[in-house]
């Protein structure tokens, strides 16, 4: 019987455990606190890594319209801690104390309706969840109802991501400008600048990023997860077999968009900004990148992904700067060309087969199909 | 807002405006025009589009500069060079990439559309390697700059009339290969059916490999027209892309008519509302309007309605 | 709509169906009646709109003019999935299955159960769905192919998978779009079989060319050309049909 | 001998790719070795002891000290980041070869932001918590300095910007070593409306806040402070926008006696070749921006845009000692091609605004390096005299400048005294 059960199989189960220890306990234990602050930054893009994995992997949905949600999250973080940094005392300077700064310096003299629900901390957290969430509804609704899909589907998401980065550039008395929202210092008092803060702040990303692969993993093994790759497939045959295409795109973008806000809130807490340059094309086109070369079949090889580009980012950048973009652009004509399903399709098709004809008795071509049957094999 | 003007002058400014709709417009047409050729034709999303563009732009300065070094006297008319080598160079580069690349992924257009994001990457850094992170100036020829005085008060810039020419020319000459040529005829049907074409005789490689340079030729040459309207530097080929592809798509990817239609709506649209407020907000009208004419007509302004 | 409500025998009510694709009318004032437990045959020759009126049944293509009702449903105004909920099963000319997907996990898809989008996340793989997928495997020949990936099965198979597909949805009215197309003659043989075990309790409608095969399957056979009716009646009407004939042997 | 060889040297470094501080720590060690061995006996003797000077901890040793240099060598902000860049190295250069700081030669890190904002942040902390900087020299626009001042207050490290910008800011991290907006842009307005005879002002700019905020500034100015005059229109543009047609058919209109234009990067040269090709002659209209400096003119192309004023407190073309000395050997050291704008030259007043500071203040400790900078002056400026002003900011003359066909502006006017920079302007905000 194929029938898997289980919640993990054997090789999802290694690179469980493996990228738990790596998190949880070696990253930590051999990097020092700014170091450690890197990864926790490259791990806020694991976070939509892992819903491009969904929406683009297994839904065969590409947006190039991530960015948005990941601002939208992060922006939504940034107006809380903001207000929490321009109590009155903090800004007895500006000719209305007790309001942002840049808010002060474009003439507004009271905090905007829409800033108002996040002085509180629970309605900032669902707003996290639901501002991305409805708008990527919204969106996808207006275009998987009237079936947009594919390259036109991208290149609108695309044209949306500008639109809103002209909007924030453009309204910065209500959005800090192209500036962002800058100088964060505390959550409830707790300042979120220190190493001590960092430190802890890493742990909590870790295990949200745990929660988000476990909820991944979870509707990957739904039928909601087979429909997501049968429409992939053959759309028609899944509309002819009774069921809504549209409304399966729209769960996996929302729930992609929602994966992409919350790395984006932690991103603000871990960075310590927000600005305009997350929402753009070009981080968004990067985020593809990332899952891409971790594998936009796998869960873990988008974690994999956002945390090895990132990291040869900054030692590129940090030892030959001008090679930086030779690298990621060659990096990537590879991936797309020569390794389709990336570091993961890599792992399943050279390095996994040899490490189970050592540890096994059992026939390799076995231990491939179950191990596909995780994977999923890549898409043509 | 306007009663303190006298009815001439609104009417030289209407007029003006609408000749500003027009450059925008001739823009709009030669950025695209190129596009259309490469994902109508052949289905592949270019995003080093840009980068092409500004490969032209780049030709344009190196022209510009030897030609005012080695031979002062060929100044006035150096543009025309410029131009051809704008086209050859973009266009070598185009095949080259086709050849390198492209080919392979001709039945996952998603997939192209992530190559060339790499492709235009590390044309930006060579850009940038080569010719210096800074801006480079293109000088013009005199007869090129100031303007034509058409009544006292309204004026006409030669360089927007120059790039109107340059556009309207170009587009009969891409109508005339596509449609009535011989090799015309081959690219639509490997369009339409590849294996067939095959068949019948039509070396499709080569069919695509020529569709997909001269596409990029005429990038090229819109580059070296845009010389005299914009900057050129590394990274400016960005900026072009999403209007360029929303042009494209807006005016029903397969139609090169819908492309015109498409950029002279979008480029009017623009410029009006420019007229009424800031340049921000008019673009992101702009914008926000293509984005839900899209959403409720997908397949875009012009597209033929078949059986699937 | 002329027709107000249909005599309770006819499931399928086709009437004064037209659709035009810029202004070429790919089927024309079309109308037929497919009663219950009917197995009914369209053939024609290439070009005369049997794939489309398939099309405009199951929602894939939208009518011009005309009324399709089923079961005094009208169809015309139904998205696709809610076309299948009424209980029309449809199978395309080439297999449309899905490849990155093992047979069980193909079949257990069209399983009529969870097809809302949290419908699908709660969907349980409970005792019920096994024994259905693998009854249905069996009838469709792929017992022992159940964990196979589609993409590993013969093109013969990935017609009966399809054709499973469509059977565990239990549909009344089954759509079959050339089944026996490009298969040898034992897997055309077994597919007679199949079908012949499987239009028990429900109508059918076949597009077909193999003539063999209508005349062993259809109680009713249409002949369409150029989008219109051309003749209609039982297989040994129709052979003799003049015109028929004619549009046969002309081409 | 050249900084071209240490900047080698450097790169040479950097490429380990240290990922551990211990790595670096050794590494640092080790190449600091030959360097003491080759340095003359004579520099140690005029040192005083590195235990009494660097008393936190800062990357001093007896030869060296090092600094960091953060701007963007990649992405759109390049373009305008290389001079800074060359700037800062050939100070250092100059400094070292005038026997350093306190003794020691400066020694630099170079990282790239590229033109990124939380890079920018990322590299900032590096260089401050892993490479322990004693200065760094950086930043270009106001999002990355904005980026970087938390990291710079909360590891306290001390922050040369070169950049004129919109003001409203004021830290004891950082020392702005360009002209806030009051100070670039009230004088130029007086002399625009004094010579000219000025009533109405058309405002452009891009859409971001040190062209909207300058905006506001001279708004509140011509229409609080200059008699009879009017802001008749004002106008943004996305950042890259190169379509100016309509606003020039707007300004057609109205028929401003000023353009004032705040428009940046690529869009400049878009505006100025669309101006002029509109008919818009420069030397009849007068047109005065505070955003295109001689960088600028070289993508826009001298003959478009000559004629238009400038205001800023730096032109290459000055004429005084001072700057005759430091172009000629920026274009020494960079090219004959090289040219030198109001950014560059602030740009290389940092460290030697730096090494004044530290010297006056006897120690590499931020904390007093901070407290000594009011009042140091730096009269080697090739802007002529600047010095510190009690908020950080440099006390500066403000000039006008007149742009000639070859790229160079020619000097028309400059305040008699010191502008004092006021980034609280009262009345302005």
């Amino acid at each position: 019987m194929i029938i898997n059960s289980r919640f993990f199989n054997r090789s999802e189960l290694i690179g469980f455990v493996s990228l738990a220890v790596l998190l949880f306990l070696i990253l930590p234990l051999s990097l020092d606190i700014f170091r450690l602050n890197l990864v926790a930054k490259y791990l806020t893009y694991a976070f939509v890594g892992i819903g491009l994995v969904l929406c683009w992997g297994y839904g065969g949905i590409l947006s190039l319209g991530q960015g948005v949600f990941f601002g939208l999250g992060g922006y939504c973080m940034a107006m809380f801690l903001k207000l929490e940094a321009s109590s009155v005392a903090n800004t007895k300077i500006q000719s209305t104390p007790g309001i942002p700064d840049f808010m002060d310096w474009n003439q507004l003299t009271a905090v905007p309706m829409f800033w108002k629900p996040f002085y509180s901390f629970p309605l900032t957290v669902l707003a996290i969840i639901i501002v991305p969430g409805i708008f990527a509804f919204i969106i996808g609704a207006a275009m998987f109802k009237r079936r947009v899909g594919g390259v036109y589907f991208a290149i609108i998401t695309q044209a949306i991501a500008a639109i809103l980065t002209i909007l924030i550039v453009g309204q910065q008395g209500y959005t800090g400008g192209i500036n962002g929202i800058t100088d964060l210092r505390t959550l409830y008092g707790w300042d979120i600048r220190t190493d001590h803060a960092k430190f802890i702040l890493y742990f909590v990303e870790v295990v949200l990023l745990f929660g988000c692969i476990i909820a991944a993993q979870f509707i990957r093994l739904t039928k909601l997860g087979r429909i997501l790759v049968a429409m992939r497939e053959q759309e028609d045959r899944v509309r002819f077999s009774g069921y809504s295409v549209a409304n399966f795109k729209i769960f996996a973008f929302c729930a992609a968009a929602i994966f992409a806000a919350v790395g984006g809130a932690m991103f603000t807490l871990e960075v310590g900004f927000m600005s305009p340059s997350f929402v753009g094309i070009v981080p968004s086109i990067e985020m593809v990148i990332y899952t891409a070369v971790g594998g936009r079949m796998s869960i873990f090889g988008a974690v994999y992904g956002s945390l090895l580009v990132n990291f040869a980012k900054t030692m590129l950048s940090e030892s030959f700067p001008q090679l930086w973009l030779f690298g990621l652009g060659g990096l990537f004509i590879a991936v797309v060309l020569a390794f389709p399903s990336g570091l993961s399709g890599i792992w399943a098709d050279y390095v996994q087969p040899r490490i189970d004809r050592l540890l096994s008795s059992r026939k390799p071509k076995a231990a491939w199909t179950e191990s596909s049957v995780a994977d999923g094999a890549p898409a043509e | 807002m306007f009663g303190d003007y006298s009815l001439g002058d609104l009417g030289a400014i209407l007029a003006m405006q609408g000749f500003a709709g027009l450059i925008l417009f001739s823009v709009y047409v030669l950025m695209a025009l190129g596009l259309a050729i490469i994902f109508g034709q052949m289905g592949v999303i270019n995003m080093a589009h840009g980068e092409f563009m500004i490969l032209g732009a780049y030709v344009t300065w190196m022209t510009s500069t030897t030609v005012q070094h080695y031979a002062p006297w060929l100044f006035p008319g150096y543009f025309f060079i410029a131009m051809t080598l704008a086209f050859i160079a973009s266009g070598s580069l185009g095949m080259l990439v086709e050849w390198a690349m492209i080919r392979h992924l001709y039945r996952r257009p998603l997939d192209t559309l992530l190559a060339t994001w790499g492709l235009s990457l590390i044309l930006q850094q060579a850009y940038r390697s080569v010719f210096g992170a800074r801006e480079v100036g293109v000088e013009l020829p005199d007869w090129m700059m100031g303007s034509w005085q058409a009544t006292d008060s309204i004026q006409i810039p030669i360089n927007g009339m120059f790039v109107m020419a340059l556009t309207i020319l170009i587009t009969i000459a891409v109508s005339y290969v596509l449609f009535w040529s011989s090799w015309g005829k081959q690219v639509r049907a490997v369009v339409q059916n590849r294996v067939m074409a095959g068949a019948v005789g039509i070396n499709t490689e080569k069919v695509d490999r020529y569709t997909f340079g001269l596409g990029c030729g005429i990038a090229g040459i819109a580059g070296s027209a845009f010389t005299m309207i914009g900057s050129t530097g590394p990274t400016a080929g960005q900026l072009y892309i999403v209007d360029t592809f929303l042009v494209v798509v807006f005016g029903g990817a397969a139609s090169l008519l819908g492309t015109i239609a498409s950029a002279f709506s979008i480029s009017q649209t623009q410029s009006t509302l420019e007229f009424f407020m800031s340049g921000s907000m008019a673009k992101v009208i702009t914008l926000l309007t293509i984005v839900a004419i899209l959403m409720m007509r997908p397949q875009g302004l012009f597209a033929l309605k078949v059986r699937k | 709509m002329l027709i107000g409500h249909q005599p309770k025998e006819f499931l399928l009510a086709v009437s004064g169906l037209t659709v035009s694709f810029d202004g070429f009318k790919a089927v024309n004032d079309l109308s037929f009646y497919v009663e219950e437990n009917e197995i009914r045959v369209i053939i024609g020759p290439n070009g005369a709109g049997k794939t489309t009126v398939l099309d405009l049944i199951c929602g894939k293509t939208k009518a011009t003019e005309g009324s399709i009702q089923f079961r005094g449903k009208e169809l015309t105004k139904l998205k696709e999935n809610e076309i299948v909920k009424t209980g029309v099963g449809r199978k395309f000319q080439t297999p449309s299955v899905f490849e990155d997907l093992s047979v069980f996990e193909n079949l257990e898809i069209s399983f009529p159960r969870g097809r809302s989008v949290f419908g699908s996340l709660t969907f349980q793989r409970d005792a019920k769905v096994k024994e259905r997928v693998e009854e249905v495997a069996e009838m469709i020949f792929l017992k022992d192919k159940l964990s196979t990936y589609a993409d590993e099965l013969s093109h013969g198979q990935k017609q009966w998978l399809e054709i499973g597909m469509l059977l565990i949805q239990d549909p009344d009215l089954l759509m079959l779009d050339e089944p026996v197309a490009g298969m040898s003659v034992s897997e055309r043989a077994k597919t007679a079989e199949l079908l012949n075990r499987i239009i028990k309790n429900r109508s059918v409608l076949v597009i077909e060319h193999d003539m063999k095969f209508v005349e062993d399957i259809a109680h009713k056979v249409t002949v369409l050309h150029q989008g219109q009716i051309l003749s209609e009646g039982t297989m040994e009407k129709v052979k003799n049909d003049p015109k028929v004939i004619e549009v046969y042997l002309g081409h | 001998m050249s900084s071209n060889k240490s900047g080698v040297l450097m790169s040479d470094e950097t490429n380990k790719g240290l990922n551990s501080p211990f790595r670096r720590k050794l590494l640092m060690g080790m190449a600091a070795l030959p360097a003491m061995t080759m340095l003359p006996k004579a520099s140690f003797a005029q040192a005083p002891a590195t235990s009494a000077v660097n008393t936190t901890g800062l990357a001093v040793t007896d030869t060296e000290v090092t600094v960091g240099i953060l701007h963007s060598v990649t992405g759109t902000m390049a373009i305008s980041e290389t001079g800074s860049v060359q700037a800062e190295k050939l100070a250092i250069e100059q400094i070292n070869a005038s026997g350093g700081v306190l003794g020691r030669k400066i020694k630099f890190i170079q990282e790239d932001g590229a033109s990124d904002w939380p890079t920018f942040a990322e590299k900032a902390k590096k260089l401050l918590v892993n490479d322990k900087c004693a200065a760094v020299m950086g930043c270009w626009t106001s999002a990355s300095r904005k980026a970087v001042l938390p990291v710079f207050e909360q590891y306290n490290g001390m922050l040369y910007y070169p950049t004129f910008y919109e003001g409203l800011e004021q830290s004891k991290n950082v020392i702005y070593t360009g002209q806030e907006a009051t100070q670039q842009i009230i004088a130029g307005l007086d002399w625009v409306q004094k010579t000219k005879g000025a009533k109405t002002f058309y405002l452009l700019g891009s859409d971001y806040i040190w062209p909207r905020t300058s905006n506001k500034i001279a708004r509140k100015h011509i229409e609080g402070h200059l008699k009879d005059s009017k802001v008749v229109g004002e106008e943004y543009f996305p950042l890259g926008s190169t379509q100016f047609n309509s606003v020039i058919n707007k300004i057609k209109l109205t028929k401003p006696d000023v353009i004032y234009a705040i428009i940046v990067g690529g869009s400049n040269v878009a505006f100025y070749k669309q101006l002029k090709a509109a008919g818009i002659d420069l030397s009849k209209q007068t047109l005065l921006t505070i955003s295109v400096t001689e960088d600028e003119i070289d993508g826009i192309g001298g003959e478009n845009i000559a004629g238009a004023f400038a205001c800023m407190k730096y032109f290459q073309s000055l004429d005084n000692p001072n700057n005759k000395a430091f172009v000629s050997a920026f274009k020494k050291m960079w090219g004959e091609k090289t040219v030198i704008g109001d950014v560059t030259q602030a740009a290389y007043l940092g460290p030697w605004l730096w090494k004044l500071t530290v010297e006056k203040a006897g120690s590499f400790d931020i904390d007093k390096v901070a407290a000594a900078s009011p009042g140091v002056e730096f009269k080697g400026a090739p802007e002529g005299y600047v010095r510190i002003h009690e908020n950080h900011h440099l006390w500066s003359k403000t000039r006008v400048g007149k742009a000639k066909a070859d790229g160079q502006y020619e000097l028309i006017y400059e305040t008699a005294d010191l502008v004092e920079p006021d980034p609280f302007p009262k009345g302005y905000q």
